[in-house]
């Protein structure tokens, strides 16, 4: 990273105009731009308009949010819903893992009605996920009902990773026993992420 | 630190050998010149010595030195609330204050106290209003602050520790807050008191004796933790409330220099 | 500013109250109300030994063969039709639970309510994910009671214009049993509020709006802030401490109480209160 | 403490009407709400009170009993707070619910009258180093209807003004030893003097203005308040910011102006209307309980 400023909290840092706007870690009062993160200031320009933002160097203190990618690991499937643990958004690994769910109308985006829970998720299994609200008191509510989203790594019975044969089975290459799966249409950035995870 | 009732604290009645001493040693305030004991004259802070990154686990950490007062502050988080709780979409903070056995002149007890327990919630009260809660629903960050030594100011310099260790876990806040204390007696009003200088109730009778906390955001020019105890006029409290704003003022470049700093140590 | 008086030295309710007629077929739980059979068994009464006991403590209320005990301080027992005033407490899947000061809460499904944009409209998921936005924990609505579930709790509905949330003005919780049924509770008094008197016991006491453009894009759940005039703030204040004030002297509430209260009050300033 | 939920058109009705000085009961910003009290209710005490501020109830209990001093103030009684959040006030109280209140209620009393002008603790010993005076006040809180600071600091002064400590007389035994002859005679008593006992008064910030005595509506409008304890003389006592907003050091002093003006007032009130009740002597009619 260049040599660039140093912000802390509560430091003003330009006055909001018609050609900036702010990004992350910054907050507006009174028509001044203030930085709400210690860290550096980054400038960029967006759409002709300079983006103030403050990065701080060390991992963000993400939590997630409405919309955002998250991988996730099952830990329980009934019925109606299975449960997992968020470990990552986006690309930032969580420090603690973050309760989620999947109802059983979120799996996948067609046929809602016909989903059997268990032949989509079973317990150990690494999902990607898009956090669909932040429900209750409990747990995120999380969704797979895109080609892109749904299990990306998965363990077979006999003990082997399987790969995905389509986008609702994966099979194991040692025992070939074919299960069921609601299978992602992996992209490029989650299995540079997988590979590094296992 | 989880408290462990079944943990055998030695016997109840023991006390501190001071409590037998004849008459207990009663140094008055200030020396035959009008001085403090420690040299110092009568606004002036003691050193500050502060440093961010103490504890590598935690998030943020910091460490306050004021010549002998000693403050110590991790924060955690966010992470997800355990306790079942309402569904709320702000964050929520938790501080807990908490005196080491061994930092005052009588031992204290592993249990939280009264006193602890009141000092937590006004260490709350100062944190909460600067730091950006809506960033992080549904989570907790948790602030603990152990003096490790205590001569005098230690919930002043709690706050001022505990908001630069807030900053420096990257936990999105609107201002710092800083913190003065001061100690007011007749008309004598002594900034940073130390351990004997501050306001003990069994002194002598006299208008305006008493002591006051004050946390303040320097950048939103806002009022964050307000204390006193002790009687006063309230003019010479408005006075005195004044004078600890300006004081924060003045630490603020120090404490702002001194979080760049650390930043910058990180890379 | 700061009125501190003994308590001997006030005026105590039950001293002015001359309701007392009403004391004669006062009873306790156990109290044989009649020995007679040819009676029918109500709400608040148990057979035992072919004689009529009450089970609650209250006034013994008669229609015809029909034998009821009326308690004086109670929960809400819902009847379908009944207009209430509910406060939301939880969003939940397609429904949304209410407080209507019944034994369990009330529910209001997402089907049961008006949404922007018409009125016969399917609930799609959007508007599922949305309910937060039309109604959250601690809005308050006016709504009627629709149907009683099994376990006695009920489900309401604001099916119509005149139900929905509530914008600015102000709650008054008094009994139940003291709001008397009639054919309107929505009622624009002449002194310049408007009143709801909900059958749960809530009153909801609000400016009276100026225009009625409930079907504009908003569809009632967008709220006007602006402020109220202190003249109409002035009413409201009045009106709350008279509906309390009746409701201290187990007063039937109803628009003609109200309002008799409400212009016996104007030779005293609106600043006494109770509560 | 007991939450209301409020919806957000409600909050600016109350907000609003806070801006112009007329608020949802016809109060206006540094009004009161009318507060009945009454002392000497609970027989078993040195002394009792028990305060109704409109829907709030604390009553207040004050034993004397002989204990030791403390090391280092061998020559001084002492005052002990206790607040019991009754489950009676409201379920949330029941266990341990209430613990968080009650400590704060608590630590600022005994903040406000821990000085040494709020009570003659001097006059609470016995014997010097060995015997004193403790007196235990116990708060509960009967039903919360918003600012049980103030209801409860008020409570406290009447509760003491009524609180009769026997006289006690120390005997040389036989040995050289002290024996204390404890007066059984209920006239043979010493009182204590209130005149400089604070009340706490608390100023809840709501919009761009403050108010006094909120309501439970108001507090929950309120991010930040301000509780003094103030005397009867205009002494501020204990000053402390509560909530989790932060204020202005303009308004900040606004608001202590408020409440010294307002607390002057509390003050002298309550001892008039004390001492209206102590003039009425027998002819006292009890009231307790029924109401």
């Amino acid at each position: 990273m260049a040599k660039s400023v140093v912000c802390i909290p509560g430091q003003k840092l330009c006055r909001l105009s018609e050609e900036n706007c702010n990004g992350n870690g910054t907050y507006v009062r009174n028509g001044y731009v203030y930085s709400s993160l210690a860290g550096y200031l980054c400038t960029q320009t967006v759409n002709d308009k300079v983006l103030v933002e403050v990065r701080s160097a060390k991992d963000q203190n993400i939590v997630p949010s409405v919309g955002a990618i998250v991988t996730a690991k099952i830990t329980n499937v009934n019925p109606r819903f299975c449960k997992c643990l968020i470990q990552n958004v986006g690309q930032t690994q969580l420090r603690e893992p973050f309760r989620g769910m999947i109802r059983k109308e979120d799996v996948r985006a067609t046929e809602k009605d016909k989903v059997e829970m268990y032949n989509c998720f079973r317990p150990g299994d690494i999902i990607v996920a898009k956090v669909l609200s932040l429900g209750d008191a409990h747990s995120y509510i999380l969704t797979t009902a895109e080609n892109e989203l749904g299990v990306v790594l998965a363990t077979s019975d006999a003990g082997y990773t399987m790969v995905p044969i389509s986008w609702c089975e994966m099979q194991c290459p040692h025992s070939l026993m074919k299960e069921q799966r609601k299978v992602a249409k992996v992209q490029q950035q989650y299995i540079e992420y997988a590979d590094n995870k296992t | 630190m989880p408290i462990d009732t079944r943990r055998i604290t030695g016997p109840e009645t023991s006390q501190t050998p001071y409590s037998f001493c004849k008459e207990p040693e009663k140094k008055a305030l200030l020396d035959e010149n009008q001085e403090r004991w420690d040299g110092r004259s009568h606004d002036q802070m003691r050193p500050t010595f502060l440093r961010a990154g103490v504890i590598s686990q935690a998030k943020g950490s910091a460490y306050i030195e004021l010549n002998k007062t000693k403050v110590i502050c991790a924060v955690y988080g966010p992470r997800e609330i355990t306790r079942r709780e309402e569904f709320s979409m702000k964050g929520q903070l938790t501080c807990e204050f908490k005196f080491a056995t061994f930092s005052c002149q009588l031992r204290r007890q592993h249990q939280p106290d009264n006193q602890e327990k009141d000092l937590s919630i006004q260490l709350l009260e100062a944190l909460e209003p600067a730091v950006c809660l809506h960033k992080f629903p549904k989570a907790q960050v948790n602030v603990y602050a152990t003096v490790l030594e205590n001569d005098g100011s230690a919930l002043a310099a709690a706050i001022t520790c505990a908001s630069v260790a807030l900053a420096y876990a990257g936990i999105e806040m609107y201002d710092l807050v800083l913190s003065a204390s001061l100690r007011l007696a007749g008309d004598i009003v002594l900034l940073d008191p130390s351990e004997n200088e501050e306001f003990k109730p069994q002194m002598d009778l006299q208008v305006n004796n008493g002591s006051l906390t004050v946390g303040y955001m320097p950048s939103l020019n806002q009022i964050s933790a307000l204390t006193s105890s002790g009687e006063c006029q309230l003019d010479v409290l408005t006075k005195a409330i004044k004078l600890c704003i300006e004081n924060c003022q003045k630490v603020y470049p120090v404490i702002q220099h001194c979080l760049m700093k650390s930043k910058n140590l990180e890379e | 500013m700061a009125d501190i008086r003994l308590a001997s030295a006030c005026v105590r309710t039950a001293d002015v109250n001359p309701n007392r007629q009403e004391l004669d077929n006062l009873v306790t739980p156990g109290d044989i109300i009649t020995s007679d059979t040819g009676f029918m068994r109500g709400h608040g009464t148990y057979m035992e030994d072919d004689r009529l006991h009450a089970s609650v403590a209250g006034v013994v209320d008669r229609v015809n063969k029909l034998i009821c005990v009326r308690p004086l301080k109670t929960r809400y027992h819902g009847e379908v039709g009944d207009v209430v005033v509910g406060r939301i407490i939880e969003v939940g899947q397609r429904r949304w639970k209410v407080d209507t000061h019944s034994k369990l809460d009330s529910i209001l499904m997402l089907s049961s309510v008006n949404l922007p944009g018409g009125e016969l409209r399917r609930r799609s998921e959007e508007d599922e994910k949305m309910m937060r936005h039309y109604l959250k924990e601690g809005d308050l609505i006016s709504a009627e009671v629709q149907s009683l579930f099994m376990d006695g709790s009920l489900s309401l509905h604001t099916r119509s214009l005149k139900y929905g949330k509530l914008g600015q003005g102000t709650l008054v919780t008094v009994s139940p049993s003291l709001v008397k049924r009639r054919k309107t509770h929505f009622h624009n008094l002449p002194c310049g509020a408007t009143i709801i008197l909900g059958n749960n016991g809530y009153i909801w006491i609000a400016p009276i709006s100026g225009e009625e453009n409930e079907d504009s894009a908003g569809g009632g759940y967008e709220q006007n802030l602006e402020p109220v005039s202190r003249i109409d703030r002035e009413v409201i204040c009045r009106m709350r401490n008279c509906v309390l004030a009746l409701s201290q002297n187990k007063m039937m509430l109803f628009d003609t109480s109200i309002l008799y209260t409400y212009e016996n009050s104007l030779k005293f300033s609106v600043s006494f209160s109770f509560f | 403490m007991a939450d209301v939920l409020l919806s957000d058109a409600e909050k600016t009705f109350i907000l609003h009407g806070i801006q112009d000085n007329l608020r949802e009961d016809g109060r206006g910003c540094d009004d009161y709400r009318h507060m009945e009290i009454e002392t000497d209710v609970v027989s078993n005490t040195s002394g009792s009170a028990r305060l109704r501020l409109a829907n709030t109830d604390v009553l207040v209990g004050v034993k004397a009993e002989l204990g030791v001093p403390e090391p280092i103030k061998p020559n001084q009684g002492r005052l002990e707070f206790f607040v019991d959040c009754s489950a009676n006030a409201t379920p949330e109280f029941e266990g341990r619910g209430g613990e968080v209140l009650a400590t704060e209620i608590s630590t600022i009393l005994s903040r406000a009258y821990d000085n040494p002008n709020a009570l003659d603790l001097k006059s609470l010993s016995v014997i010097p180093g060995s015997q004193c005076w403790i007196l235990y006040v116990d708060i509960l809180l009967l039903e919360c209807g918003g600012n049980l600071f103030d209801a409860a600091s008020i409570a406290v002064k009447a509760a003491l003004f009524s609180t009769k400590i026997p006289n006690v007389s120390v005997l040389k035994g036989d040995e050289g030893q002290m024996e204390l002859e404890i007066s059984d005679d209920p006239y043979d008593v010493k009182q204590l003097d209130i005149s400089s006992c604070p009340c706490l008064v608390t100023l809840s910030k709501i919009g761009y203005f403050h108010v006094v005595d909120a309501s439970q509506k108001e507090e929950a409008c309120c991010l930040a308040r301000v509780i003094m304890g103030i005397t009867q003389t205009g002494l501020v006592t204990a000053l402390k910011k509560e909530g989790s907003g932060s204020l202005d050091p303009e308004s900040v002093f606004d608001m202590m102006e408020t409440g010294k003006k307002v607390g002057e007032i509390l003050g002298k009130n309550l001892t008039a209307v004390l001492k209206e009740e102590a003039a009425l002597g027998k002819k006292r009619k009890l009231v307790g309980f029924l109401r």
